[in-house]
């Protein structure tokens, strides 16, 4: 009986430890970017009620521990884990998670205050990375890690609490000026 | 109208940036965010950028306040002055403000679930793992040319400590007290003095230097306003504010 | 609801991808070793058609990949052994090859971005290794390996040109990061 697709995911997502790229799976099992994704649904799946869980976060997937043992884990680590959270950092780390992909100067323009400091910490944290900015090559963006989300015990972007809502409520505000000019 | 004291003191403890206070006040309040709302603030705040400007906090940050303060007043102004003409410019500005408040707010609130949340259930990944033992693999780009490159443009650049001298120079532009004890000198010699010549006669140079002055003398004289020394009249035909020393100095506290 | 006792093993032993002992098991997670093994059983059973097994040998326990996936991990692995060095990999190596015994946290702050799967990958490739800080046993320090020094004709780090000087300006960027806390 041949291996499901699932589960050469699931062995070499485990042999990564690491996150990886949709298109590299692709490459490394020989089928196309829609059956990775459609077996990525199935192992997600597979992985209910788990010691395991699969994040996704833009287009790559990391095989992680699930949050519920995140005592145990902290008990075994030699590391401290840095859980601290300075007011600026929680803001601006806020703004980029509800925005994924955001500038430097939209960040400032929400904060009100020069943010770079700030970014560099959550850099340095490996909580927020750069990105360059898909239509405007000369600008940087800023967007969650993998790593936050794992601070925030959630496998996706839209886990975040009141997703939905936030985004809804930026975009409104952010386009009902827009109707003023 | 005589001003009442403020019932809502700012909280001690430092505020993240302008907008920070500002919703605090508005929601001290329990007010939405509106023009309204953000006049009837106006005074508490330039109060906190006063006691601001007092401590030693980085003049860089209380820069940040200041532009702020600057808007505020305009919607101030035209809540206390129903004929003021504001420009396109002023209006927008306005307008800004409010929708950024607005943002950060969503924002703030937001953020209070992200705090909770953060670092609780933490979903960890095996970085520290490794299989097998380390095999030793080089690459022919590890040599003593590129590696003392590398350091060297790794050291130019780090984080420098702030540089000190230009703070100073701001400093000297944007100390509100001395701006408010040169303006009741001046209100004390002239009966009349329009605001667009005083703002001016402070002779700054350059247009920042002269926008931020401009924002400092805005902010002085209704700061005088407050305490009652002086009247603002909005003088449709000049679009400039006279002030005249107050006929009637009715409280002396 | 509780997370059963085998998906806490599969999640330990993912976290920790070394052999572990029953009897370990049973101390980390508080219970009995009898417990432990009967929970062994069902994590063999639920791993059935899975990309990882369970590897038992005497009174050790570790997860591995499953057999059938031996082929596509060698490929891997043979892409990760071929792959040239990132420019990342080399900045950080050059900070360990010049700040000899530093922490993970110090070189993130002097590089302005998180460093863990750069150093991983450097451990992997044997130019650096760990030690544990003498001041402080929590803390564990990156020094380059002899491998790296003599594949670069040096066999000490003071041969590195200006040495001295540039290790001292590094430990000035790390002083100033720490005053700022």
């Amino acid at each position: 009986m041949a291996i499901e697709l699932e589960s050469k995911i699931e062995g070499l997502l485990f042999y990564k430890g690491e996150d990886v790229t949709i298109k590299k799976l692709a490459e490394f099992l020989a089928v196309s970017e829609a059956s990775i994704e459609d077996a990525l649904n199935k192992l997600d799946h597979s992985l209910l009620a788990r010691g395991l869980v699969l994040v996704r976060k833009d287009d790559k997937v990391v095989l992680g521990i699930t949050g519920e043992l995140s005592p145990l884990i902290e008990k075994i680590r030699k590391e401290e884990i840095n859980k601290e959270l300075s007011k600026a950092s929680l803001e601006t780390l806020s703004i980029v998670l509800y925005k994924n992909g955001i500038g430097r100067s939209e960040i400032d323009y929400i904060r009100g205050v020069n943010s770079s400091f700030i970014l560099r910490n959550l850099l340095v944290r490996g909580l927020i990375e750069k990105i360059v900015d898909s239509k405007d090559s000369r600008k940087i963006l800023y967007r969650p890690t993998f790593g936050a989300l794992s601070y925030m015990g959630i496998t996706s972007i839209k886990e975040l609490p009141n997703y939905e809502q936030v985004s809804l409520s930026l975009t409104d505000v952010i386009n009902q000026n827009e109707n003023n000019d | 109208m005589p001003e009442i004291i403020s019932q809502y003191k700012v909280k001690q403890g430092t505020f993240e940036g302008p907008l920070d206070i500002l919703l605090s006040l508005i929601e001290q309040r329990k007010l939405f965010v509106n023009e309204i709302s953000l006049a009837e603030v106006t005074n508490d705040y330039i109060a906190y950028v006063k006691s601001l400007s007092e401590e030693n906090r980085s003049i860089n940050d209380v820069s940040y306040f200041i532009l702020v303060a600057a808007t505020l007043i305009l919607i101030k102004s035209k809540s206390l002055l129903p004929n003021l003409d504001l420009t396109i410019d002023e209006t927008e500005k306005i307008v800004d403000l409010e929708k950024r408040l607005k943002i950060y707010q969503i924002i703030k609130n937001a953020s209070i679930d992200i705090k909770n949340n953060f670092g609780v259930n933490i979903i960890f990944t095996p970085v520290d793992r490794i299989w097998s033992e380390p095999m030793f693999l080089p690459d022919p780009s590890i040599t003593i040319v590129n590696v003392t490159n590398c350091i060297n443009d790794i050291l130019k650049q780090v984080p420098k400590k702030e540089a000190k001298l230009p703070e100073i120079q701001i400093k000297k532009i944007i100390n509100i007290d001395q701006i408010i004890n040169s303006l009741t000198d001046r209100i004390q010699n002239a009966m009349n003095i329009s605001f667009r010549e005083f703002s001016q006669s402070h002779g700054a140079g350059d247009g920042d230097e002269m926008k931020v002055h401009i924002i400092v003398s805005f902010l002085a004289m209704l700061e005088l306003v407050r305490e009652g020394l002086i009247d603002v009249i909005q003088t449709a035909s000049f679009g400039d504010i006279e002030m005249n020393k107050q006929v009637l100095i009715n409280n002396e506290e």
